[in-house]
Formats: structure tokens, C-alpha cells, sequence
């Protein structure tokens, strides 16, 4: 596929799985203001994926699955749904299992911050549509960190269990946290051609973020390995998380493919 | 002194003006208000199990999103509903300690399941319909905070019937199995829903509690059942021949000289039956409240914690 | 579908539906005998569900769902892999979130001590292929109940969590139990032709067992309502864990519809 | 006296006859054998989990049975190797503490995802083929117990190998996706197959430590590492070729004068990161281990209450 549509896929389907995941959190909340909240941040991101599916099946028809004739599922629809597993290009990070509260703002809080930082940036690209999604992606992710941010700070210093968990948590999210800084093919030809960034760029910026808020939660960084070496979500080869996922997320869609929603 | 309170109260009531929640109000109102507006907020917590089943299989993009953002609305409406129940002097945990006990109840209609994502179109459509036809009155209810919260949930669920019934209509315009589905889902919602409105006002299934004629006297109910019920009926008799579906009731007919529809009666014992906790998701439906709330304990504790230190930093 | 076919599709699910279930205790259970114990019984009734579905099939094989032209799949799967849920016959029990091991272990209990009783009738059925299938799922189900049972007495006698977390997994499966013993129109069918029994008429039998067990224990029958009236799996109305778990379940193979495995 | 008990040591070792847990025996010997088998227990466990993936997807019922059982087979496996090490004195809940805390290894292939139901029937093949290489010298291995239970999982490991290369056999035979299935789980699994054997024994990349020459002269290793994987490649190109898949090594071909294929070598940088900790699954690998074992807790504890309840109540 073209490199831009490549390249709106793979944060499109970032923003679709990890909103699927939050979207779990409904109803099962620790209190309706975090019921709320969760539900919110995975719209926006929702909200994010269907933008960028959007551009990337403007930008290069070929990336949408072929429906049988006379299918009235619209490109974006045809991606998420339709799509096989190895055709995702989400990182892994953004698969696993929601885990408790404290491993669901350890991933937020990563998450957000680095994507606030490669939103930001890409309100410059040189693709209009890009830019704009961006401009408008700011505003939410800049409130979704803040949340992952307050509340990460709280359960770091409000009592012995919360901190244990935070910080377990935090372990837990951390060995797949480097796939988003580590450049695909995808990323480095965009950043080249201007409508995209090198994420390895971002690093710094977003890793002076995360140590001002584990500094000010006084926890320290966690020292376990990373998940696995090389692009992997990129290039389609996901975890074991990401085939129950599909299953579920795709079968009713699936079992209708001519359906009309 | 209590005379002339009791007296200002009856005056307030008699002119159909608000109660506010510094206004003094006899124990029962405000225990008859308190119980009514946790049964709704707890109808509107429950009811998000039913619908957010749906979400991680949601078959578009756009229908996921709808959906989402109507069941965080329902916690919206949880959520003002527990704050007018505060203005009483009763606290949130409380009120969820009570729903997780069954010390206080919830629209029956949650104890069904949802089977298919036609179910998600039919509550919209069905419940939503059903609970505007008893909330819309309950805008002008006599106690202030219940009043407000309703005209700006009423609102809402409007909002939310048109988009389930638009969801069904698009439904009818797709494949067959689609239009099965449909009319699968209204066959198995559409006597739950008329059980909406509770049991009858007379005759051998009234409520002998009485809580009716109490409710509507003190302007916190405004209508009866039956009468709140045959206006759901009347107005949804026409959307189903719009969406071209049946309803299950061979005695549906209109009758010219009422100038209403006639209908048949639900199975009241089944609605007894979902009523005494027997309905086929009664059960699960506490247990993931239950569940919920006690796994989020440590994250409540350790929130009421930070902010206690917070407040002692802040005092150095 | 004919009578017989019918009944065997019935219990066929149940043994289905909870074999899948026992299945995903593998490689989760408190200790390595346990996992090998509850994917014995997940074998087990596998097992029992294969001969069932392929007996149903047999039987009438109007039952078993129209394949594309080609497809070698045959008819247990078929049956297992291609009906939609509202076809599916066996009772919500089996269907439900395994919880923890207590939760489990209750309805291990419940079941086998149910199942045990139907199978040992079903010996004499006037069905040959019934009774043989019977004849075998005795002694396993006999294994099962008498595992499920020393670990009920091991539990409600261990610490006063393990007490706790029984008496609780006792009462979250006890409302859906009803619903084994309600006979449905296929049930009543069955029993008047010989070849199955009514579950009405086991009731007794069953209760006698499970009280035994429950004053071994030193447990109380839970005081909590039975979930729903009527026959509700039985009919198809299944409960909101069913879709989940076909959605997972089929869809390999139903990516997959020509497939050989 | 020390010096007679070490003399008949060597003397059984010399003789290739077995070592028995009463049996005298150098410290660095038994540390050495519980290593080792400690290490293949904890491979056996941890195996369940990528293979244990696909129980709930499996596509039919048949294979859904055979996996299953082959699972199970593999908790048989465990159990027989943990007991194993008991007779040496450690226990269960020391290995698996140090299984847990990463103090003790697994092997490095059960680090990498299994993406596809290919996935389940390549496992058979090419991982359980490394494997029986491996282990088939093992049943003569000095150390009693561990030989007796290696005959036992060598006859169910060569049943599992078969029973995988059945699975691809007949996908390939199915349909053109089922084919590119098998191929695609073929180019992710040969490599880490040939990794199985560990590092090159003579080189940059071979094991500083030297467990290989101590363990070859113990007779607890019988073989070389290169020598394995000389056997491996051997055993599975014909077999590849009459499965009709290519194995993704450009460098594979047939020595007529070695009487052996050459083969090329595997990215060894990977096997260091992945026995470093970082394989594509190995935090996974752990922590579920780690919840499981910690969810299991409060029942092996009820259980040993119970035990010690009862033996009291008998003594009464």
C-alpha cells in the first residue's frame, strides 16, 4: 500500500484496539466518574480510528478488504471488521488485557503521553487531513494523560495497596512499552516524505513526561526487559492477546456481510 | 411550628411548585422521594449491563461509538440521579449498598438479557420509548433536584429512542436475517416493556401497597400505570407498522370509540416473579454491581486517602 | 428435528458448552493435579459430546446446518461450529463465566450429581446408541462428582477464606441449577418414548446427593431466588456468556468453511 | 571415606549405570541434575500456555480432544519431573517460586506467540522434534529418576510429533489458506526450533560456562549441542518436503560428503535477548504463571488445613 495510507492505518488501528479495550472498562468502573471518564477517552480514540481508516482507504483504495458484491459496509468498517489478524498494523502494547485499575492508567498514562507528543507534531504534515485529525487529537489526548497522570500520582501515594498494585502494574505494561518508539519501515519513509513522524524522535520528549510524573508519584522506573525485539505489531505479528480480540470484536460483523447497521 | 411547616409543605405541593432540600418536608415524602430516585439512579446503573454487552461486538464503527456514548450517558443520569438523592442526606455508597443488598430495586426490564444487537435498537426504542412515557411527567415533579435531573435526562433518552429506532429501521432495510433479528428482538422486548409501567392500578394484580395514590397526592408520580401505559401503546402501535414489524399481542386492535388502541395484559406473574428476583439476569446482574464495586474498593480508598494527605500537606 | 435427535442435541450441548468452559481452567488451576483433573473431565465430556452430536446427526441429520458444496466438515462439527446461538439447546448453566475455583467446584458438583443420575437411566434407554453412550459417561461422571465432591467437603472445611469463597461460588451458581431439572417439551418427548428421562422425576435423587454433600460440608442450601422460569436454554434463550463464548469458540472455524483440520 | 563414596560414584558414572536419590553424590552433581531438570519441568508448564491458547479456538472436535489431551500430557510431564527433583530434595513450591522469579529458565522456544492453529501442529512437529532430539539420549542419563521419567515423556513426546505433523498433513491437503497458514507458522517456528539446542559449542557465540563438557562427563548431557542440531535438520527436511512447505533457510542443502545437510545459522543475537528476557513472550509467560499460581493460594493452603484438620480429628 501507499506509505501514507500504510501509515494512517497503523495509528487508526492503534487508536481502534486501544479504544476496544477501554471500551471494557464500561460498567466495571470504580466509581461512575471513572465509568464516565474511560468511556470518554475510548470515544475519543474511536472517534480517532474512524478518521484515519477513513484517510487511509481515501489515500490508497487497495488497503480495503474486498466485500462480496453488493456489500453496503462502508471503508472503515471493511477495515475494522474485516481484516484479518496479521493485517492489523496496531503495536502490541494496545492488545493485552485491560489488567486491574493500576495497570489500566500505567498503560494510559504511557500511551497518551507518547501520543501527545506524536499528535502534536503531526499537526505540521504535510497531509492536510492528517494535520487536522491531529489538531483536533490534541485537545483529547492532552486530557487523557492528564487523567492517566492524576490518577497515577494518586494511587502511587494513596495507600500501601494501591502503590503495590501501581507499581506492579506499571511492570506489567512496561516490557511492551518500547514497541511505540521503536520505528517501523511505515514510519521512518513518512516521516521522510513529511506527512509522518519517526517516533524514535519522540523519545526524549516523551521520556522526560513519564519521569516527571513517576518522580512526582515517587516510583521508579521499572527494570524488566523489553517484550520482544524488532517492529512486531508493525509488520502484523501480534500477540496471543490480539486473536480472542478479533473474535469477538469481528463476529457479529462478520456474520453479516452484506448487513446494514 | 410543625403545623405551619406541614402546612407551608401541603401549599408548596397544592400549587405544584418545587420542594427544595432546605425546605422542611415530612419524613415519609422525603423517604417516599429517596426511595424512588435511587430505584431510578439504580435502574440507570443497572441498565447499563444489557446495552454495554454489545460494545466489544458492536457491527460498525459508528454503531460502536452511538453506543458507548449512550451508555455513558446512562451513568451521566446514574450519577445526577445519587446527587438528588444527596440533597435528602443519603450518600452515594449507601444507596450502592443497598442496590447490591436488594434492599432497593430496579426496572424489571434489566433482569432480561440482550441476545442479539437488534436488542440494542428495541431498547432504544422500546425501553427508552417506556421510560420517557413515565419520566416525562417527573419534569414537573414536586421535589426540586428530582425535577431538574429529569428534564435534562428526558432529554437525552429522546435522543437515545430515535437513535435505537433508527438503528432498527436500518436494520428492516438490510438482509433478511437482519429483518429476522428485528422482529426476534421486539418478540421477546415488547411485553417486558409494557410491564414498564408496573402492574395495574385495579383489579386483582394492583400494587396493595398503595405507593400509587400516595406518590401521585404528594406530585412525585403524576399518572397512573394503566394510563401511562396505554399512551406507550398508542404511540408505538404506528412506529411498528413504520419499521414493519409485528407486535406479539393478537388482541392489539384500535378501538375507535376510546380512541386508543386495546391490548392484552402481560404475564403478570412472570412480572412478579422478575419483581421477587427470579427474572433470568436478576442474579448476574447484582454480582457484576457487586463485583464492580468491590474490585474498584482499593481505588475509592486510595483516592479518599490521597486527597486526607493532600489536605494535611496543604495545612503545612 | 426428530424427538431423539433433539434430546441428543440437548444433552450433547451441555456436555459441549461445559467441556469448553472446564477447558480454559489449562494451565490456570491452583496446582498441576487440579489442571490435569478438570481437563480430564473437559475430556470427558468432549468426548460424551462428540457421540451425542454425531448420534443427533444420525438421527436426523435435518439438524446438522447446510455446509457450502465441498466442505469435508463433518457433521459433530458442523453442529459445534456453524449453529448460530438461538440453536444451541443446552441449559445457561453450563455457560457462565467459570469464576474461581470455588465457583467452579459448586457447579461441578451440581452437574455431575445431575448428570450422574440422568446417564445411569439412560442406560436403559429404549436407544441403543443412548444407552451405550450412558454406559461409559457413568463411570466417568462418576470420577467427576466424587472429585467435585471431595473438594467441596476440602473447601468448606479448609481456612475461613476457602469457607467464604464456597459458600459464596454456591450461591453465584445455585439460581441457574433450576434450570436442569425443569423438564422442556424434547425432555417430556423423550421420557414418554423411552429412550430419555424426564429430569423431574430425578429431582429427588439428585437433591438427596447434593444435601449429603451439603451436610458433610456443614454448608446451607443457598436461599437465592432460580434465575428465570421456563426452559430457556433448552429453547434457545440463552444467557448473555453464550455469545462470547461462540464467538471464540467458532471462529477459526468458521474463517474456514471448507477447511480440514 | 568422602574418598570411597566419590570413587563408586565415578565408578557408576564410568559404568553408564544409574545414580539412585540414596546413592552419594557430589553437590555440584545434584545442583547440576536439579538444574537441568528443574529446567525441563518449568519448559513443560510453561508450554501449556502457547499451546493452551488455541483450546478454545480449536476448529474441531477431534482437535479440539487431541489438544487438549496433548496439554494435559504436558502437566503429566511436570508433575513426573517435579517429583523428580523432590527426590533430591527440593520441593514444588521452591522450583516454582523460582520459575516465578525468573531464577530458574524455561526453555526459550515457549517464548514466542502462537498466532495461528498452524501454529499448534508445527508445535508438534518441529518443537516437539527438538525436543525428543534432545531428550531420547536423556533416557540414559545417569541420574535414576530423571532417565525413568524421560522414557515415559520421550514415548508421549514422539506421539505429540506425530500427531502435529498429522495436523499440517492434512491443512495442507485443505484449502489454499489452510497452506499458507502452515507455511507462514513454518517460516516463524524453524528458527527458534534450532535455537532449542542451545548455542554452538565451539565458536564466539558458545556458552562461556561450560555446563555442555560438565554435563557430557556426568553423563547427565549425553550429546552435543551441534551434534543435535545436526540430527534435527536431518530428521525434518524430508519430512518438510513431503509436508510440501519450504523451510526458510536459503542455505539449506544436501552434503553428499558429510552425509548431511548444511544448514545456516540462526540469529543468535535473538536467542541471547530472548534468554535475556526479551522474547516476545516471556513477561507474558510469567505473569500469567505468576496469577495463576498466586489465584491458587487460598486453595492449596484450604487444602492443607483440611489435611492437617483431618489427621487431627483420626488421632481423637
Amino acid at each position: 500500500p501507499g506509505a501514507l495510507a500504510a501509515y494512517c492505518l497503523m495509528l487508526g488501528d492503534d487508536a481502534l484496539i486501544y479504544a476496544h479495550r477501554l471500551s471494557e472498562w464500561t460498567s466495571n468502573a470504580p466509581d461512575l466518574e471513572d465509568d464516565i471518564a474511560l468511556a470518554n477517552i475510548s470515544l475519543d480514540l474511536l472517534g480517532q480510528a474512524r478518521l484515519l481508516l477513513a484517510r487511509a482507504a481515501a489515500a490508497d483504495p487497495g488497503v480495503v478488504p474486498t466485500m462480496p458484491e453488493g456489500s453496503p459496509v462502508p471503508a472503515e468498517d471493511a477495515l475494522a471488521f474485516f481484516r484479518d489478524e496479521a493485517a492489523f498494523r496496531n503495536v502490541r502494547f494496545v492488545e493485552a488485557d485491560n489488567g486491574d485499575f493500576a495497570v489500566t492508567i500505567a498503560r494510559l498514562l504511557l500511551f497518551a503521553t507518547h501520543r501527545l507528543a506524536l499528535l502534536q507534531r503531526l499537526t505540521t504534515s504535510v497531509d492536510p487531513v492528517l494535520a487536522a485529525v491531529a489538531a483536533k487529537g490534541v485537545k483529547e489526548v492532552t486530557y487523557h494523560r492528564d487523567y492517566a497522570g492524576r490518577w497515577f500520582v494518586t494511587l502511587a501515594r494513596g495507600t500501601e495497596e494501591s502503590r503495590r498494585r501501581l507499581v506492579a502494574g506499571l511492570g506489567t505494561v512496561w516490557p511492551m512499552y518500547a514497541e511505540l518508539s521503536r520505528p517501523c519501515e511505515v514510519e521512518v519513509a513518512a516521516a521522510a516524505q513529511g506527512f509522518g513522524v519517526d517516533p524514535a524522535t519522540l523519545a526524549d520528549e516523551v521520556d522526560a513526561v513519564v519521569e516527571h510524573v513517576l518522580a512526582t508519584a515517587g516510583v521508579d522506573r521499572p527494570d524488566v526487559a523489553p517484550s520482544g525485539t524488532g517492529p512486531l505489531g508493525r509488520v502484523g505479528q501480534h500477540s496471543e492477546a490480539m486473536g480472542p480480540l478479533l473474535a469477538v470484536m469481528q463476529v457479529v460483523a462478520r456474520a453479516h456481510p452484506k448487513g446494514k447497521w | 411550628m410543625g403545623d405551619t411547616l406541614e402546612a407551608d409543605f401541603e401549599h408548596i405541593i397544592e400549587r405544584h411548585e418545587r420542594i427544595e432540600p432546605r425546605d422542611w418536608m415530612p419524613e415519609r415524602y422525603r423517604a417516599t422521594v429517596v426511595r424512588q430516585v435511587a430505584q431510578h439512579a439504580h435502574s440507570e446503573i443497572i441498565g447499563m449491563q444489557p446495552e454495554g454487552n454489545w460494545l466489544t461486538r458492536a457491527p460498525s464503527l459508528r454503531r460502536k461509538a452511538i453506543l458507548l456514548a449512550k451508555v455513558q450517558d446512562e451513568a451521566g443520569h446514574g450519577l445526577y440521579l445519587y446527587s438528588a438523592c444527596e440533597t435528602l442526606g443519603v450518600t452515594r455508597a449507601e444507596l450502592t449498598e443497598k442496590l447490591i443488598s436488594g434492599k432497593q430495586k430496579y426496572s424489571s426490564i434489566f433482569n432480561y438479557p440482550t441476545l442479539s444487537y437488534a436488542d440494542v435498537g428495541t431498547i432504544g426504542w422500546l425501553v427508552d420509548g417506556a421510560a420517557i412515557c413515565n419520566q416525562v411527567p417527573l419534569c414537573r415533579t414536586s421535589y426540586g433536584p428530582y425535577g431538574r435531573a429529569m428534564i435534562r435526562i428526558c432529554k437525552e433518552e429522546s435522543f437515545h429512542q430515535r437513535q435505537g429506532y433508527e438503528l432498527l429501521m436500518t436494520m428492516m432495510g438490510g438482509t433478511d436475517e437482519q429483518r429476522a433479528m428485528v422482529q426476534e428482538s421486539v418478540d421477546r422486548f415488547w411485553w417486558p416493556a409494557l410491564m414498564m409501567f408496573g402492574p395495574p392500578d385495579t383489579g386483582d394484580m394492583a400494587s396493595p401497597t398503595g405507593h400509587t395514590a400516595q406518590s401521585m397526592a404528594w406530585g412525585i408520580k403524576r399518572d397512573t400505570n394503566d394510563d401511562l401505559r396505554q399512551k406507550f401503546v398508542d404511540m408505538s402501535v404506528p412506529q411498528a407498522e413504520a419499521l414493519g414489524v409485528t407486535l406479539p399481542d393478537p388482541a392489539l386492535t384500535w378501538n375507535a370509540e376510546r380512541g386508543h388502541y386495546d391490548f392484552g395484559q402481560p404475564d403478570w406473574e412472570e412480572f412478579a416473579a422478575v419483581i421477587a428476583g427470579s427474572g433470568p439476569c436478576n442474579a448476574q446482574r447484582i454480582a457484576h454491581r457487586k463485583r464492580a464495586h468491590d474490585e474498584g474498593a482499593w481505588v475509592r480508598e486510595a483516592a479518599t486517602a490521597f486527597a486526607a494527605r493532600s489536605v494535611v500537606e496543604e495545612d503545612r
